[in-house]
């Protein structure tokens, strides 16, 4: 079984879902989860509509399903997750606070993580305090790895213990009832049985289901904890680790999965090493030992190597044992820098220049007139992309101009278009959505000025290193002392691809040999390397990203087209598809197993373990780090070897994931007081005002959900679309789909006009009235959703407005990821006003929805009478 | 000598032509069943066959913002809302709170719109009510109400749902009429028994776009020429799969030896009528049908006509043989007015 | 001689002579047709690629002919894609060859309402100046209480998702050597 | 916020939708069988519920310009005028047998003119002699003209022949034209027939349903048409003293014309355009013209206004007759009614269904 939820499979990744339809053909059930019936749903076996951004609750009540029927995969939950793990008296659930957990702190919004450790754990389990976490997005270091937490735990295997993980789950779900799935969600019950039964059905010793999401759980002000909850039900039937199941997070850009791999991001180094934190991590020890938590167990005890081989790979023979191998070149965090704080500190005059490198904000980001507005208070923008896109042109021909907000003779930014070079004409390796490298061959030179991003950085750091040559300021060393030796050729000095991608796989020092695995780093200084994680892509020299044995000569596994991180394993804790005696669960599912005969792991995958450590290996009482994993705990990069049912630490807005209403909602939360999610992000800034919802007045004025998402024949903002010809003519407008009947509560005709309005913009399209949109049933009240694609903007060959224009900002205070899935507004028939009517329209909406103050709901409501459960 | 089916019936159409030692007949089975509508095939073949932008408007027909086969556009998908049951999935809006069915109301709008395709005729506007009725499927008798509740557009409120989609393309008939009339040999059978127009031969007399009888068949304007699917003759000569094929994701454009595809299409049906789907039927697969089978055939889930496809197509050539006898008779009878003309005065 | 094979050449002749009396297919094909050949079986190269839009990472062919691109299709061998693609990845010959693409350098100066010319050293050079100054205009060297901040917050980055591993790599690394602290990419979004 | 839908805005939405339906292009409440063109009698046109994709056509309507029309007229011109001319030539009418030559010539030269002016790639013309298809009208049409095209062009030249100087090579081809000029006004006259009549199947073998169903009848109607057209140039061109033999030809043109085509467009869906719409009206005119000139020709013995009023109507019935006829097919192949009815009545005939049990 095929379960597609947060994810439109289908339109955004066709290719992939050959292998849907693949499974579809011989036998397997696909259910599709989604605010509206999309070409996946039409494919499916079941469909399910849903209120945009309540996937929590429909996904607890899967849980408490298992848990209260037994249905549960016993022997592997039993084993392989912390479902016996006891944790302290200290904790308290949602159950108890209205919404809240314990710990909670109404002075900064964030929880003090403490009460939720496992017993016997010391208090101070987390060096950093979870308002800083959130600041940081620290939610992202454990991409590849959890939060750390010690090794060694209190477990009642007999799941009986009123304060195991298992109970706790039982307890804090046991209101997920159908008839609150169907109030919360809007899907009736029989439905929501179906799936349920399904999916507990489809699963354990003999059978495995597959969750697939997108950006459907990520983009919301609770989305990591939609995927928790997902991986919950994942662990609770057994289908992680095991072929056929898992969590499949189809990414939406070609190489998104490396962007966070090696990260361009505020808060993070290559590998999922943070960025230093000025009070945090004064010291390069500090810093190591924030991350590897002496006393864990599991691959992150060498954080220590992981970066000193960082830090030699940039500062190479600057960096020395006696300097702290240049750690303090590295620039600190205070708090949160990333891209949303960007855009309001740059409406307040704080940022200078701004680089956009194959990025259109203008369009793609939420709140697009804030981005625009953003962009046109910098003194200096470069765009480097292959079109003139909309986040060029904002001073020319962006709606603000239409509105009189910017005038292009009082717009300051100066503005570099540098063409860029497209994917052909460079070489390099895009990382796809599930960790492979894949190596591209250049194929034509690009056109006229157009290069690649590679030579434009290589060449920028070279001419300011050239302007710093005879600088003595400290600053400066950094920059001058920086390892920028790349062999460069043809006739505009392109620097090497491949030697960047030896830098970061690692080599060794002394003799240049690269790398096979990170296991052979050293912390010594004797080895480089720029990302732990690769190391190996680049093994005995050779280019594996490069490999391309046809997948036909190969097995399904295809181990040797590409490359995987890490070490070429192409599942991870594959370690969990044989039984803890290392046996496979069954011959159907068989994959990597224990060979006692030549006593060491072996399978159709490279097994995602000690190769010849026996199951029946158990740790010494004190052992840490790799040592510390025992035979069966399969999980090992987990602090506890364990698969995490309930989150101890590092997940900021609770251990355990709870339906929380969208920041902008038409409902009061029918599970709790608590309305949205305590924990989230919020700017104050008074370009950020927010819809009203319950249980504030006013929220009536912007009665529809709405929620975005993309389109087969688009990408993106467009740019890579709407610029093209054979694509643009496919969708040529923009369009807003509704239901029959919202059509004639609003009287809106099929392809006719309406305008949508938000606190922030009001935008217009066409109107596609279709029955693949439903009215649901919520709390006894009727919700009308509507849907718009992403894609348009007002440059290309079509054009039209843009639908993130819509949204406030909201963030996800693990990752800090916007919620722009779902937010509300109202519809009218009509085409909008232009000009700087338009901007009265929205202010006329903010007047009724209150005041004209900046408005933001909120962030706890447990203070209001009990709600009926 | 020409085969005695030279003009209607069962017939291998390259020996026809006169090719020995011809390859085995090539073309297409495009299973609808499984088609995701996603349009690969339609900017696959853009992108090998040069094919010009084929307009920018919105149709409002559901997705398809393409609206037939034409000279721009050699492949079209199809989609079409209905509220009917499609027989692999649940019920999809089975308890919620809906009020009737909408689709056939939109598609009646949608049936007005038109584009320029830079083609011609390219796509002129259509019959509401005809609309209406693929909308709502067979069933629909155009009044709301009296139909059973849950089903079509019934104002009990709609439960079922389906959104069918089908990649179009040239039939490749192996009686093509659009060949046979073609005065220049533009229009040639290939050795892979399929049609193509040969461009450098082209006069744009434009008589096949009248003759084909699936509407495949098209003039494009400026360039004067008639265009249609070649099944990427190029391609199949360097033994490559024709762009479309080669493009779908899910394998519902499938290409090869007719005879093999027809024998995957007959399994493919018995599947899904195993698997609670009916209505699942082939279409111009059978060499006994009025064009002598077509070398692109098809799985549908509804009837032809839904799809914009003739439901009994003839080749117009079956009945030339008829014509000309009739117009030998009418050649005789002005002959002998003529005659009786200058003639019959006389005493 | 010349009228010979003028006459042979006539597929008139060809009917009567040929297999094909009906004119059908043999005797009317053109030269054309018998010229024609698959243009990837002319390519002076093929480059194996991968397509440049979503995250599934299907595999592309690559085909040159004359230093321009001439055909990008799905690579059978790729055991992700196996040979498929997508409207969008089919579409990537248009996408790099796009007669909408940039390919000079544009420049627009502060308050200026039209795009300028400008040569690429020049704006290399013109950019390199912008960030050295914004950097040391917006220098930290340490926080309030004394601890190293090392860092500037007056220059912002944000890039795509389509860059390569070896791309966003350097920048972070340059980036993080000047003191660029505020480096966000798509995978925030 | 908001409510269940209520129901009255679902039935004033179903209302319109209705109201829609009943709008004339679904006719279905149509009282069928009305119309002057029907002549009254009861029709066995099926009821109209069909279904196609979003109502859209499902054949190509001709591309073929009102070039064709007027070919179809100028080409049934030329070959009656040749073959009066032929007539005239063998029964020594001179004058009237230069007004035959002259009315071939001028019609195939307009009949070239307009074919080649139709072509999308005129320039390309020549390529209509790349093969002999006998498959194709086109191509036989196509050699049908190349053989009546140069006799019937020197047929008429010769008529200038005595305007020529008596000495020289031109004396020498004043000569000997007569004798080429017989020569080939009877070539012409032996392919004219074919010319007159290949056009019926020109147009019938099509899927234009209109035209392919009409296809017995289609070459009597050209066929007649054209003659009489032919005879009403001559009326109008031809001294009194040479009409009586176009009297003569005009009646049984008529003749043909009526009884080879009575049939057309009479009971079937598809005929429905030539009774019809402007098609329709333009297929009434040209019989009512047809019949008025051809009482006119007999009452035109000694009123010489009368002969050419007559002569007028019948070209005009000639011409209105083509126009009809190939604005009906374009019609019946824009409505896809016309080829979605007939084919399921056919094929559910074929499988024994009645039509309504079809759909299931």
């Amino acid at each position: 079984m095929i379960v597609i939820q947060g994810s439109n499979m289908a339109e955004a990744h066709p290719v992939g879902f050959q292998w849907v339809m693949e499974a579809k053909r011989r036998g397997a059930k696909v259910f599709h989860v989604d605010p509206r019936f999309t070409r996946t749903s039409a494919l499916a076996d079941a469909y399910l509509p849903i209120r945009a951004g309540t996937d929590i609750a429909l996904l607890g009540g899967v849980i408490r399903y298992i848990l209260n029927n037994d249905l549960d995969f016993r022997e592997y939950v039993v084993a392989y997750t912390n479902a016996a793990t006891i944790v302290t008296e200290e904790y308290a659930d949602t159950e108890d606070l209205h919404g809240l957990f314990s710990g909670f702190n109404n002075d900064n919004a964030s929880y003090d993580q403490a009460s939720w450790r496992y017993e016997g754990h010391p208090q101070d389990a987390t060096t950093r305090d979870t308002e800083t976490q959130r600041e940081t997005a620290a939610g992202l270091e454990h991409e590849s790895h959890g939060a750390p937490v010690g090794g060694e735990t209190e477990r009642d295997e007999t799941l009986q213990h009123p304060r195991c993980v298992y109970q706790i789950l039982k307890r804090h779900y046991a209101r997920y009832t159908p008839e609150m799935v169907e109030r919360v969600c809007g899907i009736p019950q029989e439905k929501f049985l179906e799936l349920a039964q399904a999916w507990a059905a489809n699963s354990g010793r003999e059978r495995t289901s597959m969750l697939v999401y997108s950006v459907g759980w990520t983009q919301h002000s609770v989305g990591v904890q939609y995927i928790r909850a997902g991986a919950i039900i994942q662990l609770l039937l057994g289908n992680v680790g095991r072929p056929g199941g898992g969590v499949m997070a189809l990414r939406g850009h070609a190489s998104i999965q490396g962007s966070t791999d090696i990260p361009t991001l505020f808060n993070l180094l290559p590998g999922y090493l943070p960025m230093p934190h000025h009070a945090d991590h004064p010291s390069f020890d500090e810093w190591v030992d924030s991350i590897r938590h002496p006393g864990q167990k599991g691959f992150w005890g060498n954080a220590r190597t992981y970066g000193v081989n960082l830090l030699k790979a940039y500062w190479g023979d600057a960096a020395t044992a006696d300097n702290d191998y240049c750690y303090g070149y590295m620039p600190r965090m205070t708090g949160d820098h990333g891209t949303y704080q960007q855009v309001l500190n740059m409406i307040d005059g704080k940022i200078k220049g701004y680089f956009l490198l194959g990025q259109n904000p203008a369009v793609g980001s939420a709140h697009g007139r804030a981005q625009r507005l953003g962009m046109a208070n910098l003194d200096w923008l470069v765009v480097r992309d292959l079109f003139m896109i909309e986040s060029a042109t904002f001073w020319q021909n962006g709606p603000e101009v239409a509105t009189g907000e910017i005038v292009p003779q009082e717009c300051r930014t100066e503005v570099f278009f540098l063409p860029a070079a497209s994917h052909v004409e460079k070489e390099g390796t895009f990382t796809q959505t599930q960790r492979l490298l894949q190596w591209r061959e250049k194929a034509v030179d690009a056109p006229g000025d157009a290069r690649s991003e590679l030579w434009f950085f290589y060449h920028l750091g070279r001419v300011i290193r050239e302007r710093l040559a005879s600088s003595t300021r400290v600053r400066d060393r950094a920059l001058l002392d920086l390892n920028w030796n790349y062999p460069t050729h043809g006739p505009h000095a392109e620097p090497s691809a491949e030697s960047v991608l030896r830098e970061i796989n690692g080599y060794d020092v002394a003799t240049g040999r690269p790398l096979s695995s990170f296991t052979e780093m050293k912390d010594d200084g004797s080895t480089v390397g720029g990302c732990w994680i690769y190391t190996g892509v680049y093994a005995d020299g050779v280019n594996q990203a490069a490999r391309r044995k046809p997948g036909a000569e190969q097995s399904l596994v295809a181990p040797e087209w590409g490359w995987a991180w890490p070490a070429n394993r192409r599942i991870l804790y594959n370690r969990a598809s044989a039984d803890p005696d290392g046996n496979p669960w069954s011959e159907r599912k068989r994959y990597v197993w224990w060979d006692a005969d030549k006593q060491e792991w072996t399978g159709y995958d490279v097994p995602d373990f000690e190769k010849n450590k026996p199951p029946s290996y158990r740790p010494a009482r004190d052992a840490s780090g790799v040592a510390g994993i025992a035979g069966d705990d399969p999980f090992i990069l987990q602090g506890d070897g364990k698969g995490w049912l309930y989150a101890p630490t590092g997940v900021l807005d609770g251990p355990l994931p709870s339906h929380y209403e969208p920041v902008e909602s038409p409902v009061r939360n029918p599970l709790y007081q608590q309305q949205a999610n305590p924990t989230r992000k919020v700017y104050t800034h008074p370009i950020n005002t927010l819809n009203p919802s319950p249980p504030e007045p006013y929220s009536e004025v912007f009665p529809y959900v709405f929620t975005v998402s993309r389109l087969t024949e688009h990408h993106t903002a467009g740019g890579m679309s709407r610029t093209v010809s054979p694509l643009a003519e496919l969708q040529p407008e923009m369009f807003v789909e509704v239901s029959p009947e919202l059509a004639v509560e609003r009287g809106l005709t099929h392809l006719g006009w309406a305008h949508l309005v938000t606190a922030r913009a009001a935008i217009e399209a066409k109107v596609l009235v279709t029955d693949r949109l439903t009215p649901l049933r919520v709390d006894d009240r009727i919700i009308h959703q509507v849907w718009l694609p992403y894609h348009f903007g007002f440059e290309g060959l079509v054009t039209g407005d843009s639908a993130n224009d819509l949204f406030g900002i909201s963030l996800d205070p693990n990752v800090l990821i916007q919620e722009s899935k779902v937010g509300t507004c109202d519809i009218r028939s009509g085409r909008r006003p232009r000009g700087p009517q338009l901007l009265d329209l929205v202010v006329d909406y903010r007047r009724r929805s209150g005041d004209l103050n900046p408005h933001y709901p909120p962030q706890v409501t447990t203070d209001g009478p009990d709600q009926e459960v | 000598m020409p085969h005695a089916n030279a003009l209607y019936g069962p017939l291998d159409p390259a020996p026809d032509a006169g090719y020995e030692d011809a390859p085995p007949r090539m073309g297409f089975f495009t299973d609808t069943s499984v088609c995701i509508g996603c349009k690969a095939c339609e900017v696959a073949c853009k992108e090998w066959n040069g094919v010009p932008q084929s307009g920018l408007d919105m149709l409002g027909m559901s997705y398809d913002n393409t609206g037939a086969l034409t000279a721009n556009s050699w492949r079209h998908v199809a989609f079409i809302e209905q509220p009917r049951p499609v027989g692999w999935a649940t019920p999809a809006f089975e308890g919620n709170p809906d009020g009737p069915a909408v689709s056939p109301a939109t598609a009646a709008v949608g049936a007005r719109t038109s584009a320029d395709t830079g083609t011609e005729p390219g796509l002129p506007p259509g019959s509401p009510v005809a609309a209406a009725r693929m909308s709502a499927g067979p069933d629909f008798l155009g009044m709301p109400g009296t139909q059973p509740p849950g089903r079509g557009s019934g104002a009990q409120g709609r439960t079922d749902f389906r959104w069918l989609m089908a990649s179009d393309v040239c039939k490749h008939c192996t009686h093509a009429a659009c060949l046979d009339v073609c005065p220049t040999g533009s229009l040639f059978r290939t050795e892979f028994g399929t049609v193509v127009v040969q461009e450098d031969i082209c006069n744009g007399c434009g008589y096949c776009v009248s003759a084909c009888p699936y509407g495949v068949i098209d003039q494009r304007k400026g360039d004067g020429r008639a265009w249609k699917c070649t099944l990427c003759y190029d391609r199949l000569g360097a033994g490559m799969t024709p762009a479309c094929a080669q493009a779908c994701p899910t394998e519902s454009i499938q290409y090869g030896p007719v005879r093999e595809l027809r024998e995957r299409a007959a399994a493919r049906v018995e599947v899904l009528h195993e698997r609670g789907v009916p209505e699942a039927r082939l279409y111009g697969h059978d060499p006994d049908d009025g064009v002598g089978g077509d070398g692109a055939f098809f799985l549908l889930l509804d009837e032809p006509e839904v799809y914009g496809l003739p439901p009994d197509p003839v080749v117009t050539t079956r009945d030339l043989p008829k014509m000309w006898k009739h117009a030998g008779l009418a050649a005789l009878a002005i002959t002998a007015a003529t005659v009786f003309g200058f003639l019959g005065g006389r005493p | 001689m010349g009228v010979r094979s003028w006459i042979e050449g006539w597929p008139v002749y060809r009917q009567l002579t040929g297999t094909d009396p009906l004119g059908r297919g043999a005797a009317a094909k053109s030269a054309g047709s018998r010229a024609l050949s698959a243009r990837t079986e002319t390519a002076d190269s093929v480059a194996r690629s991968v397509c440049p839009y979503c995250a599934v990472g299907c595999g592309q062919r690559v085909y040159v002919k004359d230093g321009q691109v001439s055909q990008i299709e799905g690579d059978p061998d790729s055991p992700i894609s196996r040979g498929r693609l997508c409207p969008k990845g089919s579409a990537s010959k248009s996408l790099v060859t796009s007669p909408l693409r940039q390919t000079t350098v544009r420049y627009r100066r502060p308050y200026g309402t039209e795009w300028e010319d400008l040569d690429l050293d020049t704006a290399l050079n013109m950019i390199a100046d912008r960030v050295l100054a914004a950097r040391d205009e917006t220098w930290e060297d340490v926080d309030d209480e004394g601890r190293p901040l090392n860092r500037t917050l007056g220059i912002a980055s944000l890039g795509g998702a389509t860059l390569d591993n070896e791309e966003n790599y350097l920048i972070k690394k340059l980036f993080t050597a000047m003191g660029a602290l505020q480096i966000e990419n798509q995978a925030r979004i | 916020m908001t409510d269940s839908p209520s129901n009255e805005p679902v039935g004033a939405r179903f209302r319109d939708f209705q109201a829609q339906l009943d709008q004339p292009d679904g006719r279905r409440h149509r009282k069928r069988g009305r119309g002057r063109g029907d002549g009254g009698e009861q029709l066995t046109v099926p009821p109209a519920d069909f279904t196609s994709y979003y109502g859209r056509p499902i054949l190509k309507a001709p591309v073929w310009k009102h070039d064709i029309a007027g070919y179809l007229f100028t080409g049934g011109l030329a070959a009656g005028g040749a073959m009066i001319g032929a007539g005239a030539q063998l029964t020594g009418r001179p004058r009237l047998r230069q007004v035959g030559r002259w009315t071939a010539l001028g019609g195939i030269a307009a009949s070239a003119y307009l074919l080649v002016h139709d072509l999308g790639r005129p320039d390309r013309f020549h390529h209509m002699l790349r093969v002999v298809k006998l498959t194709s009208p086109m191509s036989m049409g196509t050699w049908i003209l190349t053989a009546f095209g140069p006799a019937a062009g020197v047929a008429a030249i010769a008529e200038i022949a005595p305007r020529l100087p008596e000495h020289g090579v031109f004396g020498l081809a004043r000569r000997l034209a007569p004798t080429v000029g017989d020569v080939a006004g009877l070539a012409a006259a032996a392919t004219a027939p074919a010319l007159a009549t290949y056009t019926g199947v020109l147009l019938a073998d099509t899927a234009v349903p209109a035209w392919h169903d009409a296809y017995p009848f289609l070459p009597f109607v050209f066929g007649g048409s054209g003659l009489a057209a032919a005879a009403g140039v001559g009326l109008i061109a031809a001294p009194a003293a040479d009409t009586a033999p176009l009297r003569r030809l005009t009646v049984a043109a008529a003749t043909i014309k009526f009884v080879g085509g009575h049939r057309m467009g009479r009971s079937s869906l598809t005929g429905e355009p030539y009774r019809r719409g402007r098609s329709g009206r333009l297929v009434r005119a040209g019989n009512v013209l047809l019949g008025v000139g051809t009482v006119g020709a007999l009452l035109s013995r000694r009123s010489r206004v009368l002969a050419v009023l007559s002569g007028a109507a019948l070209v005009a019935s000639s011409v209105a007759t083509r126009f009809g006829i190939f604005d009906a097919g374009t019609v019946s192949a824009r409505d896809p009614k016309y080829t979605v009815v007939p084919q399921r009545e056919r094929r559910d005939s074929r499988q024994g269904r009645s039509p309504a049990e079809k759909g299931t």
